[in-house]
């Protein structure tokens, strides 16, 4: 709060640089009147940040499950994970457009593939961390490596996950807004290059605002899921169906 | 017929075990007693096969292959802490592959034979120390296997609900056919349970003792004031001192 | 049964681009029998995927053509948007720069690509200058009057149809001065219209037809620049709270589309071809561009 | 190495787009033959990396530390970690160039940004995942909340500080790259926009290949150190000095 | 003196003690012992202060101000796993200041008269059952403070080293001048220690019986033979067995 105000301040008295950081009151007053257009604009990012965060986080775990099952898939594909982050993706922006056509796909590839790294590496730490003899104890059952997944690396990589989540989540906005830079007539990112290119950038920080608010948002809703993802840790008894 | 020959076993370069011979009998009860970190539960691990036997050899009815015919009930409780009671008493039969309704018939029966139904569906967390322990118990009962390795089963458990299971355990394990070898360091359960108590001593750790015992006609009530048991119990803590 | 043409862009929509979405909106391209859909581009890409297919149209330059060409990528030019190259040197009022060899002494912003520099170096050397006494410092393409405001740099290469509009419109108070005053080799063509050769070659009824209605496009915008301006303005939503800004980008550049509306869109091959033997003689390119025809008159009929 | 194999028949035979996409061959030859170039632009990157990421791990844990002492700062500094997040570095890039100067002070800050995130991420949550008992029995000696961190919850968090080093390594080379893009005359993101420009496809995907064996590189050091974080996990015994 | 007035604690909304009144003098040594689950632990987190009194009080020579005064050692032993056996039993003294060369000497001192020299540099998970409580037992005599809670200290260990701690405890507590309120659930470890014998019983757990004892001139070893004991064995089994 604070901060802002002493922001205003110093955007009204003129010590920020010129153009490019607009006082708050500016940025709030262009979220307000550019409601029509950033909303608009929002509708196409927030379906692809959806669409790549569900994605990411379904795939996050199909991949996990199966390099945790398949040992040799572990090492083939976890290098590849790397790889797919080290690549910058506007270098191979014209070649995405060229599989993936201008529309959504693209760009949802993209969020998937930012918001399925974190994720797989927390949860396969996930599986590594589980307890040792909790594992050997299901083996005596006579569990395969399915059913250990299942009863007891799954469920103690939870936490491990929703640190993951923690950080995707963060990203998926974002990474949806950069992704329109592909190309594209709708959405948050072609609203925001196209405001700095026509020196509004009151309008770029009303995106920015926005996108921050959405990123926020979502993290608060992540932090209120984990009650619900580990209810061991939260309850002393588990509330079946029925009971009163 | 369980049979241990000639077992060893290091961890790292120190020897942990050496020369282990047992022979257990379809039906027996067989008890180890033995100092703290002498290697008792190594020794369960051993047979269970979480651990392989660097000497000698361990073979179930002849054949070395152990796995899955034998429940064990670890020394630590390892209650899985994301189940609930109820939901860890099934988890052994839902891996064997009966389904979740079997399973959990069988839980709830389980849970009524050790009045322990209230508490079905809370997490382990909010459990005693002593609660936990039966609880594993159950999850072992619940393996229904023929071979049984018991890790310090009753060590959490006051006088009286202790007195309550091994009376159950004598019960069920006719009932069941059950062979069994338990870790005890209680000198009294080991008399009352076995047909056969081992003492396993030294470092490293060796059987330096085998004592035949029979008070099965015995009323667990009253066992622990008979001459006999009485006896029994000063010569094995004897042994057990000397060193 | 309308044919689909797909046009990329250079960048995101502005007043080069008025004519493309008068030509749209005025059913020019549908009189022509064809669909168009115009599109934004990935960054810096369009003219690779020209090249490839992708687009049968797009936006490209002649000096960043240049490598693309020399790599074998098959495009042609088939029009340019604006009749001469209207970029030029930027400057702060302040540091009172109105020609190269004033240069001399100040920061220039670069985004640091050979054949800006080359340039630099040769209308700065045409006028016996030392280019080596201007210093260079980094610049985003993009944000050069930004970096002007806030003296991040002195200098820089813009053109003058939107960032030195802007400039004005904001209130920064600058000096300007063209390339192709110092150099008449550096009149090279920007922006242009490139298609992809298979394109071309397999349906060259079809391109004429669309040309010749993006040309009408353009002429319409020449003659009606209010009425232009609000077309685009509806196409690039994001600008209509600078309606003035965009409108008076309009006027200037309709008079740079071309001096005779009936000949928007020609080349001319001396003007082309002295730019790419430049390049090629100052070390820009590996290959003589001049010696295969990568554009073409022959789509804008007449 | 299959997918190699494949990938080089594949552009060879010319399924792939010409142009953009160049066959491992190339660019192998790339990067050999352009190996010196490589070399003088991977320098700057590099220092900017490994700054960007050291300072990076050494703020998370400095930030993480003191945002579980004072409970009203991490209230007040995780959302803003969170925004830092969601804001396009091409938007906010002149404010950077235009306050820090265009030497590798803004690259360095951008990776420092980039790589803090996913490791502050996962220590707070392996702080909040600390045994509670683990923590109570702490106090009961008497412990303060200073003691409490440095006993319990820093070395329980070790795990999930792993899962985030890894995420964050993964990301400090690309970052480095993609913060050249800042402006500057030297690294490899420079060269890689130069080589795109000059439409040498073969060359940009030697600086991409370079960066994603230089991050693999790195994530193999991750686990390799894995140990010496916690040697409880994989040691029965403490080595100490002058005992054989 | 530690002194429990009408102390009572619920769960949620289960009443698991009620009414518990418990004077420790200085230097007394009082035994809890009652079924499994009753709310022993519970009571030591109560006064320990972990959990909070919801009803009656708990004070330490007069002042609620009780963290800080006293040594606590959990049922679970808590051992730290990324600490060695001897950092765990430096820890307190850490925590309370002491420099890390005393507290390692003073670590050492405790290694060495439990003979568990060897040990010191292992990590926890690498050692068995009851040799993780003897850790835990050291550490908490590194608290070094004059009040004890001792939850189920030896439960984990056989027959002739709990003797031996037994014997140690003894020893200790009169040079040391603690007090300590202990809980078990062996009738003879309650014995062989305490000054007084309380039981809780029932749901919610109330304070049934109590027995003052004195055992303590008799000799450790031959002590569980004498009809004295024996009978006072037999009174509290037959107390715990009422219900
Ligand atoms: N994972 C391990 N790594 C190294 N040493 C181990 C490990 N587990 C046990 N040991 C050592 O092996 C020895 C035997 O341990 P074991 O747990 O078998 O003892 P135990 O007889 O069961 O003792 P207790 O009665 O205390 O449970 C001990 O010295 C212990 O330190
Ligand atoms: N964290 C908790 N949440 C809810 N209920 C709890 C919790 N801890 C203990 N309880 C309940 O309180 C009751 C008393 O537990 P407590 O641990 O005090 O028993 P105890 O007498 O120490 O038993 P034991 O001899 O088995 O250790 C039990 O019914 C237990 O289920
Ligand atoms: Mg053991
Ligand atoms: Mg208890």
């Amino acid at each position: 709060m604070g901060l802002l105000l002493l922001w205003e301040v110093a955007a009204r008295v003129g010590w920020l640089p010129e153009f490019i950081i607009p006082a708050p009151s500016d940025v709030l007053i262009a979220l307000w009147q550019d409601r029509e257009n950033l909303w608009m604009n929002s509708r196409v990012t927030l379906i692809q940040a959806f669409i790549g965060l569900a994605l990411g986080i379904f795939l996050a775990f199909f991949l996990a499950i199966i390099m945790d099952v398949i040992p040799w898939l572990n090492r083939a594909l976890y290098p590849m994970l790397v790889v797919t982050q080290t690549i910058p993706t506007v270098a191979i922006a014209p070649i995405l457009v060229l599989w993936l056509g201008y529309d959504m796909t693209p760009k949802i590839v993209l969020v998937i593939l930012t918001t399925l790294f974190p994720i797989i590496i927390s949860i396969l730490n996930g599986f590594a961390n589980a307890d040792k003899d909790a594992i050997q104890l299901l083996q005596l059952m006579g569990a395969n490596r399915w059913q250990i997944l299942r009863h007891v690396k799954l469920p103690s990589s939870m936490s491990f996950f929703l640190s993951g989540l923690k950080v995707s989540v963060s990203y998926a906005f974002v990474s949806s807004v950069v992704a329109e830079w592909l190309g594209g007539f709708e959405g948050l990112g072609v609203y925001m290059i196209q405001t700095k290119r026509a020196f509004a950038y009151d309008k770029m920080f009303a995106v920015i605002v926005l996108i921050s608010l959405l990123s926020l948002f979502f993290m608060g809703v992540v932090s209120y899921i984990e009650k619900y993802l580990t209810p061991w840790r939260f309850n002393q008894k588990k509330k079946i169906r029925g009971e009163k | 017929m369980l049979s241990i020959q000639d077992v060893g076993f290091r961890y790292g370069d120190r020897q942990v075990l050496k020369n282990i011979n047992i022979q257990l009998q379809k039906g027996e009860t067989v008890a180890i007693i033995g100092p703290s970190g002498v290697g008792k539960t190594t020794l369960f691990n051993l047979i269970a096969g979480i651990i392989d036997a660097q000497q000698g050899q361990i073979e179930l009815d002849g054949s070395k292959e152990i796995k899955g015919k034998i429940s064990y009930m670890l020394q630590k409780d390892m209650l899985y802490p994301h189940y609930t009671v109820i939901e860890n008493i099934m988890l052994p039969r839902i891996i064997q592959g009966e389904s979740k309704k079997h399973a959990q018939e069988h839980a709830l029966e389980l849970l009524d034979i050790f009045q322990f139904k209230e508490w079905a569906n809370y997490y382990p967390h909010a459990l005693s120390g002593g609660m936990r322990q039966r609880v594993a118990f159950m999850r072992t009962a619940a393996f229904d296997r023929p071979w049984l390795l018991l890790d310090e089963a009753f060590s959490a458990l006051d006088a009286i609900t202790r007195r309550q299971l091994h009376q159950w355990f004598k019960n069920y394990r006719e009932k069941m056919g059950w062979s069994s070898l338990i870790i005890t360091h209680d000198v009294d359960e080991a008399l009352i349970l076995s047909d056969r108590v081992y003492i396993i001593k030294g470092q490293p750790g060796e059987i330096t003792f085998e004592l035949p015992v029979d008070f099965k006609g015995f009323d667990v009530e009253k066992i622990i004031f008979e001459p006999e048991f009485i006896e029994a119990k000063r010569q094995l803590l004897n042994e057990l001192k000397e060193s | 049964q309308a044919s689909q043409i797909e046009f990329i862009l250079d960048w995101v929509p502005n007043t080069n681009h008025t004519g493309l979405y008068v030509a749209l909106e005025k059913g020019y391209f549908e009189e022509a029998g064809v669909e168009v859909t115009i599109r934004r581009p990935p960054e810096g890409s369009t003219t690779e995927l020209v090249g490839l297919g992708q687009a049968q149209f797009g936006i490209s330059f002649q000096d960043s053509l240049a490598t693309r060409l020399a790599g074998g990528l098959p495009v042609t030019a088939v029009a340019t948007i604006i009749e001469h190259n209207t970029s030029g040197i930027i400057a702060r009022e302040d540091s009172q720069i109105t020609k190269p060899v004033e240069m001399e002494g100040h920061t220039y912003g670069t985004w640091n690509d050979p054949i800006e520099l080359g340039m630099l170096e040769h209308i700065i050397n045409n006028e016996g200058g030392d280019y080596s006494q201007i210093e260079l410092v980094p610049n985003q393409a993009d944000n050069s009057i930004v970096g002007l405001a806030n003296s991040m740099f002195e200098s820089a290469w813009v053109y003058y149809a939107w960032d030195g509009m802007m400039a004005e419109s904001q209130g920064v108070s600058t000096n300007f001065f063209y390339f192709r005053d110092y150099a008449e080799e550096l009149d090279f063509y920007s922006p242009i219209i490139i298609a992809n050769n298979d394109y071309l070659a397999n349906s060259p009824e079809e391109a004429t037809q669309v040309v010749q209605a993006i040309k009408r496009g353009y002429q319409y915008a020449i003659e009606n620049p209010e009425e232009a301006t609000d077309i685009l303005l509806k196409h690039a939503p994001e600008l209509e709270g600078q309606r003035d800004f965009v409108l008076a980008s309009q006027e200037w550049i309709n008079e740079a589309y071309t001096s005779n509306p009936e000949q928007w869109g020609y080349i001319d091959e001396e003007r082309w071809n002295a730019f790419y033997t430049w390049l090629y003689e100052s070390n820009l390119t590996e290959v003589d561009l001049t010696q295969e025809s990568y554009f073409t008159n022959e789509f804008l009929g007449e």
